[in-house]
Order: C-alpha cells, then structure tokens, then sequence
C-alpha cells in the first residue's frame, strides 16, 4: 500500500482538518465530531438545512458539497463505514435553522440505520426532519428479499437538485416530494480497471487482472454483475449506456442528464475520452442531453475506473436547478 | 443470571475476542462485504472497555447502557446500530429482570425493528435466535453457537451490504455472525447461561 | 497498460471532443485544431485575451481553467509533446479582442520554442502578444548552462492572478508587468509515489519500488532529485516545506498562498491529510496562509504523488485576484 | 549537390528510419526526457510522406518548405521547431544554391537560433555541426555520422527537456542527435555527399 498518510487510523481525523483548515470560508468542523458544517450564519437567511454524510474515501463527496445551493452539513464517517448517529445528531443541530432539516442517506443498512437513530435524537429536540434514501446503482439487481439497490454517484445530482431548491426557500415537505420524483429517474453504473485500499486494510478490496476490468462493482469495492478484458473505451461505453438505456426504458425524444464520474485514480483525459463515446451513443438513440458534467465527484478512494449516471430529466426545472451556480468545493 | 462481575467479565473477555480476531472478521467481511466488519467491532469494544475501566458502574443495567451507548458512537457501519440497540434492549429490559434469555429476547427484538431483518437472511440474527431458542430451554453449548455461526455459510445474503452480492455469498460465513458467536462463547466462558 | 481509451494516437482527439461537448457552455473547440477558446462573444467586453497550453496528459490543465476570470483560450498539444505553432497561432487569434493576447508558458525548451513561433506569425496579422515564461518548480537546480527551471502547477496561480487582472480591464503591458512581479514568487516542488504511462507508450515512464518515492520529479516523469522509502505524510511534508523555505528565505510574518496539487492518481483523502502537515509546519514559522487550494489541476496522466506550492504574496491585491470567483471547469 | 529526384529520396529514406526506429528514439528519449522523441518524429515524418505524395513538389525549394511546413505543424516538442526551423533555412537558401554544405549550414543557424543552444549542450547540434565541417571539406563518412552521435553519449545536457537531468544525462546518447544521425546516413544512402 503506497499513500500519503500518518497513522491509518488518524486518516479521517486529519483529512477534516486538512479540509476545514484549507477551506475556512466555506467549512467549518462542529466541535467533537468529524462532520462539518456551512461557515455562515444560517440565520440570516435561515433555509431548510440539508446534509448528508457516509463512510470517507469518497471524497469530495460529500463534505466537498458543502456551501451555498448544495449541502448545509456533512458527515465524514471512518473509512467506507457509515458515520455513528451521535455525529449525524450534531450535524442535524448544526444545519437546523428553524425550517426543520433532510437527509440525504446512500442506501447501505449502515447508513439508513444510523441516520435512523440521529433522526430519533433530533426528534427529542423538536428538530424536524426527513429523509431520502439514494439507490441509484442499477448494477445489482436483486431479489425482492433484498433491501434494494445501492446509491453511487447520482447522489450528487439530488444534493445539487436539492440544494438549489432549498437555497430558493422551498419548505421541508416540498424537499421531501421533490427527491422522492427525482430519485426513481437517476440511474448509475461504474465499470472498475483495479480494487481499492482501505488504509487500515493495507491491500486492495479485490484484484483484477492486468487486462481485466468489472462492471458493476460499488463504491465500497462490493462484487459487480461481470469481469472481462478491458477493451475499447467505446465498448465500456456500449456496456454501461445499453444497462442504463434498459433500467430506464430510454426513449427517443428524452431528455438526460449525463454524468461521468471518476472512481479516484482514473485521470480526467480517460473520462473525457469515455464521455466523448458516451455522447456518441445517446446521439444515436436521439435523446436530448441538457446537462454534463466529467470529473471526480463520488470516488472510492484509489480504484481504477468510472461510473456513468443518467438522470432523466421530467421537468425543465430539474435542468435549470442543476445548472444553477453554487459555491463549493467540489461541484 | 447478570450480575456486575459476570458482566463486566464477559465484556472483557468479549473485548479480547474481538481483538483476537479483528483481522479474521474483516477478511469474512471481504469477499461479501466491505471488509471493515473487525475494525468496526475493534474500535468500538475498546471504547466500552476503556469507559467500563473509567467509570466503574455498579449495576448491571448500567454496565449494558454505556456499552450500548459507546458502540453506538464508536462502531458505525451497520454493526454499531445493531450491536448498540441491542445492548441498548438489554439495558432497558435489565430494569425488570436479569434473567440472561429474556435480556438476549430483548436485544434481538432491537435488532430485528432496527435492520428490518429476520432469521434467515444471513445476519448476526442467525445466530442470536438459535441461541436464544436453546438458552430458554436449557443451558447453552459452545458447539451449538459455533453450529449456528457455520450454518450461514450455507445461506444466501440478503440484508446489509453483503446482500448485494446475492447468490455469490452462499458458502462464505457472515461476519456479523461471526462475531455474535464470540459474543457468545465468551458469554459462556465468563459463567452465563441458563439459570 | 489499463486506460479507458480507444486507439492510443487519438486520445488527444478524442479527449478535445469529449470536453467541448460536456462543457459547451464555457468551451469552443477552435475549428481544425485541438484548441479551445470561451464560448462568448469576446467582443462585448473587450478584453487582453490570455492563452496557455503544452501538451496534453495535465487536465485539468489548461483547458480546464479557461473562463470567465481566467484563460481565453487554451491549446492542448499531443501528450507530453509542445503543441504546434500553427495551433497556439489559432488561439491567438481566436483569443485576441483587439487589445492583444498575453501567452502563458511553461518552461519547456519545445513549449517555448512553438510559442515563440506562434508569436512570429500573428505579429504578421498585426496582433500583439507579449508572454511570460513560468519556472517555478524548485526541484532541480541547475548550473548557468542551463535553461532554468521547469515550470509546473504554480503555472495554474499565474492564470488565476493574470485572468482576474485581465477581466477587470487591465492593458497588455501592465498584465505583462504583473506577470514578471508575480512568478519569481511563486515556487513548487513535488514527489512522486508512481510514474505515469503515456498512452502511445504502453509502459511507466519510470519504476518505483512498491515503498518508494522519488522527490522532485517533472510533471512529464522527468527524473527528480532522490529516491527513498515512502514515510509519513508528516516526513514528506517536511521535505517539500524545507526545500520551499529554503528557495523563498521564508520569514516569520511573510504572506503565503499554499496549493497543494494532486498528479492524477492520488485520492483527495491524501492530499488533505498532507495539506494539514504542511499547514502544521508553515504555522510553526510563523507565517500568514492566505490563500489555500487542495485539488488536481495540474496532473500528469496516472501518476501517483502531490506537488506543493507556495506563493509570497507580497501585495494584498494579489490574495484578493487568488480569490475572486471565475467560471471555469477545473478552478 | 541537391536534385528533386535525390531531395525526395532522401526524405523517403529518412521516414524509413525514423519509422523503423521509432520505438528506440523514444526509448532514447526515456531516461533523459519524456520518452516521447520517436513518436513525434515519425508524427512529422507520416505527415511529410504524405504531403510529399500529394503535392508532388517540381523543385528542391517546394520540397524543403513542404517538409518544413509539415514538421512545424505535425511534430510539436522541441524536436518540431527546430527541425522545421532547419529545413525552412535550407529552402530559403535553396533558392541560392543546391550545394548540401551551405544548405544545412543555413539550416543549422537557424536551429541555434531558434534553441538559444550551441555545440557542446548535448543536442542534435552536436551531430548536425561536424557532419557539416566534414562536408565542407570533403566527402561524409557514414562513420563520421555515427560517431558524432555517440560522442554525445559522454556529454552532459544543458538544453531541453534532457537538462533537467544534468550529471545524470551522461552515458546516455541523445535521442535528438540519434534522429539527426538517421537524417544524415539516408542522406549519404540518397547519394547526396560533398559535391
Ligand atoms: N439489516 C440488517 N439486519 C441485521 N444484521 C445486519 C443487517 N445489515 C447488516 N447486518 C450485519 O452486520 C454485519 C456487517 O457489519 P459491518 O461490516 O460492521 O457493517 P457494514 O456492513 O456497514 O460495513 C453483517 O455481517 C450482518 O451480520
Ligand atoms: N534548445 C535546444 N536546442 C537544440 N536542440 C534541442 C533543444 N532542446 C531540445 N533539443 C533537441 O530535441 C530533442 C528532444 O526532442 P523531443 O523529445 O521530440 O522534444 P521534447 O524535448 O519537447 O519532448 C533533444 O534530444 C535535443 O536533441
Ligand atoms: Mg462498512
Ligand atoms: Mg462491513
Ligand atoms: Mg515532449
Ligand atoms: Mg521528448
């Protein structure tokens, strides 16, 4: 393993410091926790606060999603692990401004049960809050005994969505309709070239081949649905926009959002180069693509790879929301 | 029977398993999870040690609470919930008895309203429900805990982030499973069991 | 070789594509050539256009940072290779709004040489163009025969301060003035964990052992100063600062801006956790971090490894340019 | 004495060479540059050929501006000026004379010019200035041409990217100076010699 660390169990401890003391006009930490919240006075112009959080080693997600028009708060749990609900608790108390507080949650157990237990605390305080649960990752299609898919990279486009309208001065229960729309109409898929080390594990999640890559994986290395040979960037391309084009009964005429996201160690010239094929492709199938976005938003930590979300965009707003200036570190 | 003695024995020898073992519980984790399973439980049953040694409670329900308290602030993941409401359980229902079965009934019931999961899904619950069935009816083995831990090699995953590998995780043991079944052989070792 | 990429001889090609079509908005691609120029009427708010460029496999430099506030044009040449005169002539024109156009260029014997050509042909359209050469990387100190010092991501400052000047109005003089104020006081250094693989290559410019770290090297793997194992965040940190210290005679009470800068693979998590070292160590000489920055903007393709640089800032207006917000992908 | 029969055959010859030797120029190029040498000479060289074929220049002064034009424009690098600057002195000269000795003399001033470099730097100078002060006194050896572009193994760059290497440039041979000795050996195989 070959990273820029200090003690592998201090990493967390010391990338939020690192991040509120690079970023002190846009983040601040909240005493005794590893959460960080909006450096502002969120009563001047008080609005429904919005945080997220989740294991780290997604970065910037999601502390870098902090600032005006995205997130008022965010928790950075230890490493690939859900953050407790005390921390969770403290970034609600942070973000409430009065207008009541939502969560946006990634949907692993870990978190939806801990930012459970927070919402029951902050429930004691009369902090009202409510919550949606991202499962964008079509990668895994399970059994109706399964607690469904996972959520990936399209939660940044929920954050933004959100944010905006939050910024704007919709009230809680709007927040509320709102994700519940946008959610069921994002829909991500990742194709990963290597594994991911967690520091304090010190080798890779699982190893593939020199001339191997998987589809499917998650952002926490988790098995995907098939590996094979690497082989164009138009054929990654061919794979993941024909599972997304099925998951969303893509039609000619549609409008999209495209996302292309880096997992961590993939360099902007591939997700360029991906996203030019990635365009080829819905161009053919007629669909009208009103917003892009390339880069590194949701990764997973050092792995090699990218995931490719598309958002269908059933109202114009939804277009104009994402498309709105924000200040942040990250978006 | 609980008394602070056993108690704070088997949390201390609990405590020892998990660190014993943390690195072979994230390597369960790995192939069907996100192989932090053994920090997880490591980081956390070092903060209920340290604050059982600092604050020295005197009654059992007590011992249970700041358990439930400190692996609930200190585990994350799915485990600390879990393991956290279920001591959480223990602690409330030790008010009414100290009874070992009942207390572990209440712990699971936590769990289960917790996770939204029951017996079968390949959870640490398929090991606390077995135990539990055999503690009501009389004294506990350490055999049949190490039974109930192996026997969900053999089932399919379907709650927590293991579920997203479905029928992949069929042969591998579940690792919250695996450190329940340290939960309750140390339990065992510290002289708990059917009163 | 595990790239996300078709045939290697295109990627620059097919990168160019990828990025005008995600940001059209922001980005034109400059027709017949691998340059980009602002997607606005240039001749509403007539402006010095600045150009930068070199060769590809840096992104998001330099295209990334052209924008409101920041680069007019930028020309991406073949990988690791000085673009073309006829491309950077393109730009210029394109760039140029009637008040002349200012060339950014990184110390490369061939960068130079092919701006410098450039140059030669738009002073036949009667276009001035002034440039600045930036050598700010530290690293290896050479003997009077040399052409100085490479020049690296302290290059991204001199767009940022330079584009804040030209929006507000400046003339090509005084931007030409500033430019000469400015890069003797900005100073970078790095180290490598990794080489970088050059797609039309196939193999890592260099090797490392799996604990070894190589400080110093060039942004296109040219060889650095020394190897040894790879040691704390703290170590490496203390490494690159004593060097900084040394070529700035760093002083209690100076004024810095401090850009810590990932090569391509290197997770942000790490790049936070060094920034608070450096942060730590610069704190203990007492000196005054106005300005901070922790993100990839000037990478080089796959490596793995940070650059660090710091900027005295010895007047205040320059912190305030740092600051100012742009509209631009990669800032 | 250059003709367009033998000006064409010398570049034919010449982007023989570099395609052939493609890989080791740029593997020249690794230790002490970017490793990129190779690839971009025969970028140039493709673009040349080609030109060459559609254009089908009548005269030395066309041929050598095309193969200017088309190395300024497809090789970038350093290696792109400066060979572009070269054979642009060389057709401005051809309009003079066709004597090889005065043309690459106009050549090589102008990549001195346009490098701010001189002999000795570890450069394609050091090749392209004995082989000329060899023509100008009589008939090229392909010998002489080799061991110009060995002699700049034992030299200590200054100039270029291969600068930054400094002490640690020496024992390797230049990679500019190798494709410079491929231009004059195919230019001896062209027939063209001290006339
Ligand atoms: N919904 C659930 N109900 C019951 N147990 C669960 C549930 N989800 C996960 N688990 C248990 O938690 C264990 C994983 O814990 P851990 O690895 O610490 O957390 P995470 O899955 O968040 O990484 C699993 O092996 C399983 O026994
Ligand atoms: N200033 C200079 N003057 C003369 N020759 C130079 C100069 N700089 C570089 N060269 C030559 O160019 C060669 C490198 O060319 P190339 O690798 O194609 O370009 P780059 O160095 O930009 O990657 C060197 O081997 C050297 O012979
Ligand atoms: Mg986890
Ligand atoms: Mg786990
Ligand atoms: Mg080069
Ligand atoms: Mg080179």
């Amino acid at each position: 393993m070959k990273k820029i660390m200090n003690q592998p169990s201090d990493i967390v401890t010391e990338m939020v410091q690192g991040l509120v003391r690079s970023y002190p006009e846009l983040l601040k930490q909240i005493p005794e926790t590893e959460a960080v919240v909006y450096n502002q006075d969120l009563n001047c112009h008080p609005q429904v606060g919005l945080i997220s959080g989740g294991g780290s080693g997604h970065e910037p997600a999601h502390a870098g999603f902090v600032g005006d028009g995205m997130l008022t708060a965010a928790v950075c749990g230890q490493v690939f692990t859900s953050p407790t609900p005390d921390q969770i608790y403290a970034a609600i108390k942070a973000a409430d401004a009065g207008r009541g507080v939502f969560m946006i949650i990634k949907n692993y157990s870990g978190d939806v049960m801990n930012f459970e237990m927070a919402q029951e605390m902050a429930a004691m305080d009369d902090i009202e809050v409510r919550s949606i649960v991202v499962d964008d990752d079509i990668a895994v299609e399970d059994s109706t005994y399964t607690q469904g898919k996972r959520g990936v990279a399209g939660t940044i486009l929920v954050h933004k969505i959100l944010g905006a309208y939050a910024r704007s001065g919709a009230e809680l229960e709007a927040i509320e309709r709102l994700a519940q729309q946008i959610v069921p109409n994002i829909k991500t898929i990742g194709v990963a070239l290597s594994g991911a080390t967690v520091p304090e594990v010190g080798k890779p999640g699982f190893e593939l081949a020199p001339d191997e890559v998987e589809y499917g994986v998650g952002i926490h290395g988790e098995p995907g649905y098939r590996r094979e040979k690497l082989q164009s960037a138009e054929q990654l391309a061919t794979e993941l926009v024909g599972q997304l084009k099925k998951a969303h009964h893509l039609t000619a005429g549609e409008h999209y959002a495209v996302m292309v996201n880096g997992l961590g160690a993939t360099p902007l010239m591939e997700q360029y180069v991906f996203m030019n094929n990635v365009l080829d492709q819905l161009a053919a199938e007629n669909v009208v693509v009103d917003f892009t976005k390339v880069g590194d938003y949701m990764t997973s930590l050092d792995m090699a790879g990218v995931s490719l979300t598309l958002m269908k965009l059933i109202e114009s707003n939804w277009t104009d929301k994402l498309k709105e200036p924000v200040t942040t570190i990250g978006w | 029977m609980l008394t602070v003695e056993n108690t704070l024995k088997w949390l201390a020898l609990f405590n020892q398993a998990i660190q014993t073992n943390q690195a072979q519980l994230s390597a369960l984790d790995t192939p069907i999870g996100d192989g932090d399973h053994g920090h997880n439980m490591a980081r956390g049953m070092t903060a209920v040690t340290e604050v059982l040694a600092d604050k020295a409670p005197t009654d059992v329900p007590a011992i249970l609470k700041l358990t439930a308290m400190n692996l609930i602030t200190k585990v994350g993941g799915a485990a600390g919930p879990l393991y956290g409401t279920a001591f959480l359980e223990m602690a409330k229902k030790s008010a009414e008895t100290l009874e070992i079965a009942p207390l572990l009934s209440a712990g699971l019931a936590g769990v289960e309203k917790r996770g939204h999961a029951t017996v079968g899904e390949k959870t640490l619950i398929d090991v606390w429900q077995p135990v539990i069935a055999q503690l009501e009816q009389g004294p506990l083995t350490a055999e049949a805990v190490t039974t109930a831990v192996e026997a969900t090699a053999a089932l399919r995953a379907t709650k927590g982030r293991a579920s997203y590998l479905g029928e992949r995780s069929i042969g591998h043991v579940d690792p919250g499973a695996a450190s329940s079944g340290y939960l309750f052989t140390t339990m065992l070792e510290a002289g708990i069991n059917h009163d």
